[in-house]
């Protein structure tokens, strides 16, 4: 039952600055996966957001912009809008699109823009130092929330494919997760599904991943996923939340 | 008179704890004080550092780049920082992570198994202490007994622990 | 056709991830430190990996990678 | 081509179309809002882009996404939506990209007024976001030079991979002025293909084009800074534009004025040629760069008093006047800026409380 | 009270605090999410409102919400973020509320680094939102002025109805140095009845507050921002704060430099006073006001033959001293913004330089 | 059957600026006799938006702040955290509120911020001079939109009640009417009980009230109405979309 | 208990959404200009009111109100 | 030589336009021009005004206090300006909404019942052109034939409505 697996051609080869087991690389895998698949590696331009992943313009072997934290969304519109013959990627944070940049990015997607938003959700800001995001759990400490997210004074953790799914706009949202081998290879498909319905010049897609940060979480790699998996999951239901016809 | 000592190691090895242990002490001496860590880019993985000031008058310039002493915890950061010191101070060795030595002539070396002596103490955790107490002996920066003190008013929130430090910090 | 399993000692930052998912329990953490800092992870067993890619899949830093060899 | 007769917002939004500029993200605010209505009936024609943006912050971003992506591309809003944009201006100018911002000035401070203003002077040429960079800042009196800096400002943008920024007033946003377009003005873009995301298949070199203003390592960023830096001083050898007025003359009182106060002030000053009393007018057309050399000599000549700075502001472009006077002349400043533009009258009575 | 041995972010936090300021709304942003992450721990204990808001921009408008209503509120930020908080600024500012903002600069323009770096200045002392306004800035040069400063801004803040910021930088943000909190800098919040929301009921007089920045009407505009000049002209009256070093020597030439930066060009004096060279600072602690008058006679004295002002920018401040010495002599500017702090070696070689 | 009535306490005797027909002065009457009832106008601070509400502190007898455009809801939150003894409202329009102010008035609202939001509904930026809105309906006829709204270039409008209503944190959030007396007499109703929740701090409460634009629509006062009830309602249909347990 | 019906002819700015919703069709609008240029509305058939305050609940300016009068 | 002319009169009441076809022939005949509209809080409601200037060389200040004529559209705009007409210029009166005169002495008053006349003509919307012509025809400032061009040309758009306003600018 062996199968080969090689490195994608536009993941670059250099080593990433994430901490050991965060499981941003995995998702940074499989969007060059996508791109190579659709072999529109030299027409794509990725943004990158302000978080952890502000370097992934070092990642990607692909055009990159670098956003202002949470604007990625609008500056994908003015990238996409006076070249609609060009793949443009956001890949954010949940406190750089549902925090500061809620308001873009729930413009972008009622617009209905054509290009595809990767959301990277580890209930925290990471290279911040584990701050609180609009993601954080019920309970769950973060340094800005020392004795945990108390509810009655911040609310319910927001879940952002639920929110852009209520939109009327039709387009592709859908909800993954990277926290063990079926449900990579399901975000690799969504993923790849995604970037498909902008080549078509479809629809605004939007793939939410469920991700771990082990060090502002304060746990090792692997209780990281078993923990995603048994408190954000849970809440964060997997699944799509809108197809278009 | 002022003194300039780096503490310079691992992220994780407890690097700014001691810096910032030997700085309260001194400023309980009545010195003037800075403790200047380094932040940014170079700390994600690879070597941390962190610069105490001690001085006898308000503190000028917080940039040091020829420290009066420096303490070693790795040997990246021996080898990185060893030719900064200035003539006649001390380099800290931490021979457990450090087999080799200093080229330079014109310093003390003060060469210690800090890890291996803070096993035997209970924990590696304390290697740190160990440091920060062989050094200060060393130095006489600053008065052993008030170090002590501050090191367990340091640890007051995790009493279990001081016990090892005291201890760590005696071995040291 | 044959296939072998490869692991870049300098990628791995040894977070254990396909050493818990790797349904045959090959790959153990070694002890030695790499360049980075990390101690990397390595093939225990061997003989016992059925080339699966579970391991790759769940890497973070495509560290792992299975190539298909010519000879048998 | 004939003169036509158009107001300025509206001849703003061509003369960007004449100028090859076929990409608009703005967002409405009085008193620029009919360069929005005007192109989105305008472009849908060229076969260009218009798109309201949700906010001027997000608009600052499509901006700065378009003009990475190496397409000429121009916003407009009025002051609270220029600050707005502070942090937007701050990414643009670091990562080096070419675009054109309009500001139709307004009263403020806060929501203000919506009637003519010069009070944005301060944000437009210190630089409203933070960090060490500039804007090239051109200021029209009236309709016809707004055409005409608007189509040049798509040329220095490209020039110097920097904004450009113009600045108006109300004023020249809502009057209705003669105009023509020169066809000498409409550049052809510059080749981007060695730094714009515009696609690698696109380019001949395959190596991608990142475009990013984060440089974590600080020899890099003091570089990146001494790359502006650069680009600023060449600027001022290069692109200062003004204008002297009645300079020709032993005048007594060297005023400085931009914009629609400085044709107040021109009339003020033929005004006072008829009762004899010679004035003269430096009027700086480039506020960035500054006619820093010019305004030293100016207000040097003998016969001159005293240099007095006219604003629709409570002063800010007297402090580069200051600057540049050296101590030369006393430095005086009259201003108001209410939305009430100060007339003829009012300013001969000022000028003659200077003799 | 004890001296306390504390890292620049925490004693800003516990100087608000200490302040009677027990209100902080902000947003995360390296070098000084610290002081957010202390006052989620230390507000709650002191029953005081701690809230991370969604965004800068947000968070500008909860402080003039807060403001608004008659309380003490702080926030604090760094370069990026302050740039969202320009449009705020200038309505809290034109609304005459008092507040507190902390910048504590790292290195732009655009994201630009986390290291220190001083190139905020003219967004800080011209304004970088629109209209006619200025803040009430502060530049302490070390962690016990950071904490005095934090304590005096809240009482100049009511003083003037008018923001008051704090500027420093990643150094001293993340420096830890020994501090006390002077006891007597605790001031009584003024009486807010006459202007502030805090509800009708709270009242003697039964009429009701506004807290606007909207004048239709041209002269109540312009009333308003002549309300705001007479504030600046008599902060520049009475706030003015500066500090000479070896001013008593015949010095050869006058450094101006601020925060950080001072510290250094402190130690290259100290060490060029060794090599028999005479060289004095002024430092500005108010950049705004200005010690403009002082710059004028430093620079005049005979032995001075040059001013050079230092700073961690391209030369931001330098202006302000052009303006001030007013050509009485050569102003030359030294300054690198990467985020290295220029060494003592570097500032003496330049001083050298001058000589 | 007669009944008196007579004008509202709450409301100043100053004549608005509000173009004759426009249902921004119904429903400031209507706001104000909420204000009477519950006997909280001298704890009481409105929020005026930036929009053609700008200048209703000047209608309003009770403490008023101005926001900047569409910020009202981040000001409302600074006022409420630090005086929750006040009773805090703001009063935005849809350009306000759902363009510009989109990420305040979701943070506001999933923070469970105890104020309460009055939100016109009129389809276009009225102040302005009729650029279209995020809820300007699809073929209707903006100064930014000439041909009417293209979907296919800005998407479908927004229906704030809905998104805001997918928000897990409880809160009340209705969506009404002033197009017909019984309409006016239930939106009433529902903006008294908004306030009431605020009241007992319970939750954030949200009204968003449909409303005319008889100006920039181009039709009488009574054609706009008949426009909005056979062209609004069936897109923004009437209810609660959230009511706290 | 008796009740009149008044209508201030300066607040009113003739908009007609009394007239539209009066069930007893007792408005009009008149055709004489009021300071702010507008035409008020008035009561053409008094006689018919029934006082149900229709008119006061859409009147955007509350031109109209309706008192309670002690004289039958 | 330098004139201004000021138009006055309810929103609605078409100034903005007769004011832009005047500047418009102005402009043909090789003048100067500038159309300067008054917008802002005065527009809501009440009287609107707008003012044309005139010029045989580059306009300077656009602000005018004291314009040569006036045409006054309503009886606010004839009470709020005529003041400040300068001497020697025309006060051009609505006399259909505007049953006074002006109490100076000093300036020439052309009195015209233009809503009548323009009901006449067809509909009370082109009064504005009406009162145009007429004012055109007594100063002079431009000459009568390129003016109706120009009106011709406004309403190429709606041809309809194009015989309506030249039997209108006829009558003027
Ligand atoms: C305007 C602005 N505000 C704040 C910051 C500081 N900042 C950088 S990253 C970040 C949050 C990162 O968290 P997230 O988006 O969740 O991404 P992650 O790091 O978790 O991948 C913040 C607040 C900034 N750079 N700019
Ligand atoms: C930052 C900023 N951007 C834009 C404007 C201009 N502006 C004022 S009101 C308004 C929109 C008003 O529309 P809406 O919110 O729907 O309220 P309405 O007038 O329809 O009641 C705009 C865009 C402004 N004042 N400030
Ligand atoms: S390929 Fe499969 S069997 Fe082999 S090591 Fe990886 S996970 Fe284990
Ligand atoms: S998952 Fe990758 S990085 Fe982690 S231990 Fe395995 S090989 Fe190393
Ligand atoms: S413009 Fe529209 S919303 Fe504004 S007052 Fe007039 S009718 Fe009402
Ligand atoms: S009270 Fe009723 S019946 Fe009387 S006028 Fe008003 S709506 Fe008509």
């Amino acid at each position: 039952m062996g199968k080969s697996f090689s490195q994608p051609a536009a993941l670059s080869t250099t080593h990433t600055h994430y901490c050991p087991g965060c499981t941003h690389g995995i998702v940074h895998r499989l969007v060059a996966e996508a791109i190579d698949d659709l072999g529109i590696r030299e027409k794509t331009v990725g943004i990158a957001p302000v978080g952890c992943a502000v370097l992934a313009y070092n990642y990607f072997n692909c055009d990159f912009q670098e956003a202002a934290h949470g604007r990625a969304p609008a500056m994908a519109t003015g990238i996409k809008r006076v070249r609609p013959d060009l793949m443009v990627f956001t890949y954010q944070g949940d406190g750089d699109l549902a925090s500061i940049g809620m308001g873009e990015i729930i413009h972008a997607a009622n617009r209905g823009e054509k290009f595809t938003t990767i959301f990277i959700n580890n209930a925290i800001y990471g290279m911040t130092g584990g701050q609180m995001a609009p993601t954080t759990m019920p309970g769950q400490r973060a340094t800005t929330a020392p004795m945990g997210r108390d509810t009655a004074e911040t609310g319910m953790p927001i879940r952002m494919a639920n929110l852009l799914g209520e939109l009327v706009t039709p387009g592709y949202i859908t909800r993954q997760a990277v926290l063990k081998p079926q449900q990579v290879n399901k975000a690799k498909k969504a993923i790849r599904q995604a970037f498909q319905y902008q080549l078509e010049n479809r629809c605004f897609s939007f793939v939410e991943v469920v991700s771990t940060c082990p060090t502002n979480w304060g746990m090792t790699p692997v209780d990281a996923l078993k923990w995603a998996e048994d408190t954000l999951l849970p809440y964060y239901e997997l699944g799509d939340y809108k197809v278009p016809e | 008179m002022q003194t300039e000592i780096k503490f310079a190691g691992f992220g994780g090895q407890g690097i700014l704890l001691s810096a910032k242990l030997l700085a309260y002490a001194a400023m309980k001496q009545g010195s003037f004080v800075a403790w200047i860590p380094s932040y940014g880019p170079e700390m994600r993985g690879g070597t941390a550092y962190c610069t105490v000031v001690i001085s006898d008058r308000l503190i000028g310039s917080p940039i040091i780049k020829n420290p009066t002493h420096l303490v070693a915890m790795n040997r990246p950061s021996l080898e990185k920082f060893e030719q900064d010191v200035k003539p006649g101070g001390i380099i800290f060795i931490n021979s457990s992570l450090i087999p080799v030595q200093s080229q330079r002539t014109d310093v003390t070396q003060l060469v210690v198994p800090v890890n291996d002596i803070a096993i035997e103490a209970g924990s590696v955790r304390a290697a740190n202490i160990v440091a920060l107490s062989a050094f200060a002996a060393k130095s006489k920066l600053v008065d052993l007994a008030l170090l002590k003190e501050c090191v367990k008013e340091e640890f007051a929130a995790k009493p279990k622990i001081i016990p090892l430090n005291m201890d760590a910090f005696d071995r040291g | 056709m044959a296939f072998q399993h490869i692991i870049d000692d300098e990628r791995c930052k040894g977070c254990g991830l396909c050493v818990n998912f790797c349904p045959k329990n090959v790959l153990e953490i070694t002890d030695k430190v790499n360049a980075k800092g990390h101690f990397p992870v390595h093939q225990a067993r061997p003989e016992d990996c059925i080339k699966c890619s579970i391991c790759c899949i769940m890497c973070p830093d495509v560290a792992i990678t299975i190539v298909e060899t010519q000879d048998a | 081509m004939a003169k036509v007769l158009m107001k300025g917002n509206e001849a703003i939004g061509e003369a960007a179309i004449r100028a090859g500029c076929k990409n608009y993200f703005a967002y409405p605010i009085t008193p620029q809002s009919e360069v929005a209505e005007y192109l989105s009936k305008r472009l849908p024609e060229e076969g260009g882009v218009f798109l309201q943006g949700e906010s001027e912050v997000a608009v600052g971003y499509m901006i700065f996404g378009a003009a990475g992506a190496g397409e000429r591309v121009m916003t407009t809003s009025s002051s609270p939506g220029i600050s707005l944009m502070s942090e937007a201006l701050s990414y643009i100018t670091a990562a080096q990209c070419p675009a054109v911002f309009v500001n139709i000035m307004r009263g403020g401070p806060g929501l203000g007024g919506i009637l003519p203003s010069q009070g944005d002077y301060f944000q437009a040429v210190k630089g409203g976001g933070h960090g060490d960079y500039h804007l090239l800042v051109m200021a029209p009196d009236g309709v016809q030079e707004a055409v005409e800096m608007t189509m040049q400002a798509f040329t220095l943008a490209e020039k110097y991979r920097n904004p450009v920024m113009i600045l108006g007033d109300g004023l020249i946003g809502q009057m209705m002025e003669p105009v023509e377009f020169p066809d000498d003005l409409k550049t052809e873009p510059t080749n981007k293909d060695d730094w714009a995301t515009n696609g690698m298949a696109h380019r001949k070199s395959k190596k991608r084009n990142l475009v990013k203003s984060l440089f974590l390592d600080p020899a890099a960023l003091n570089n990146n800074n001494l790359v502006l830096k650069a680009k600023y001083e060449q600027m001022k050898k290069e692109e200062v534009q003004y204008e002297l007025y009645n300079a020709d003359t032993d005048y007594q009182v060297l005023i400085t004025s931009y914009g629609t106060m400085s044709r107040v002030c021109r009339t003020a000053i033929d005004l006072l040629k008829e009762q004899g009393i010679e004035v003269a007018m430096l009027r700086p057309k480039t506020l960035f760069p500054f006619p820093e050399k010019q305004v030293f000599d100016a207000a040097g000549k003998d016969s001159c008093k005293a240099v007095i700075s006219i604003e629709m502001s409570m002063g800010q472009m007297v402090e580069d006047v200051e600057r540049c006077v050296k101590g030369r002349r006393p430095v005086e400043f009259y201003g108001e800026c209410g939305g009430e533009i100060p007339s003829p009258e009012k300013i001969i009575e000022i000028i003659k409380g200077l003799l």
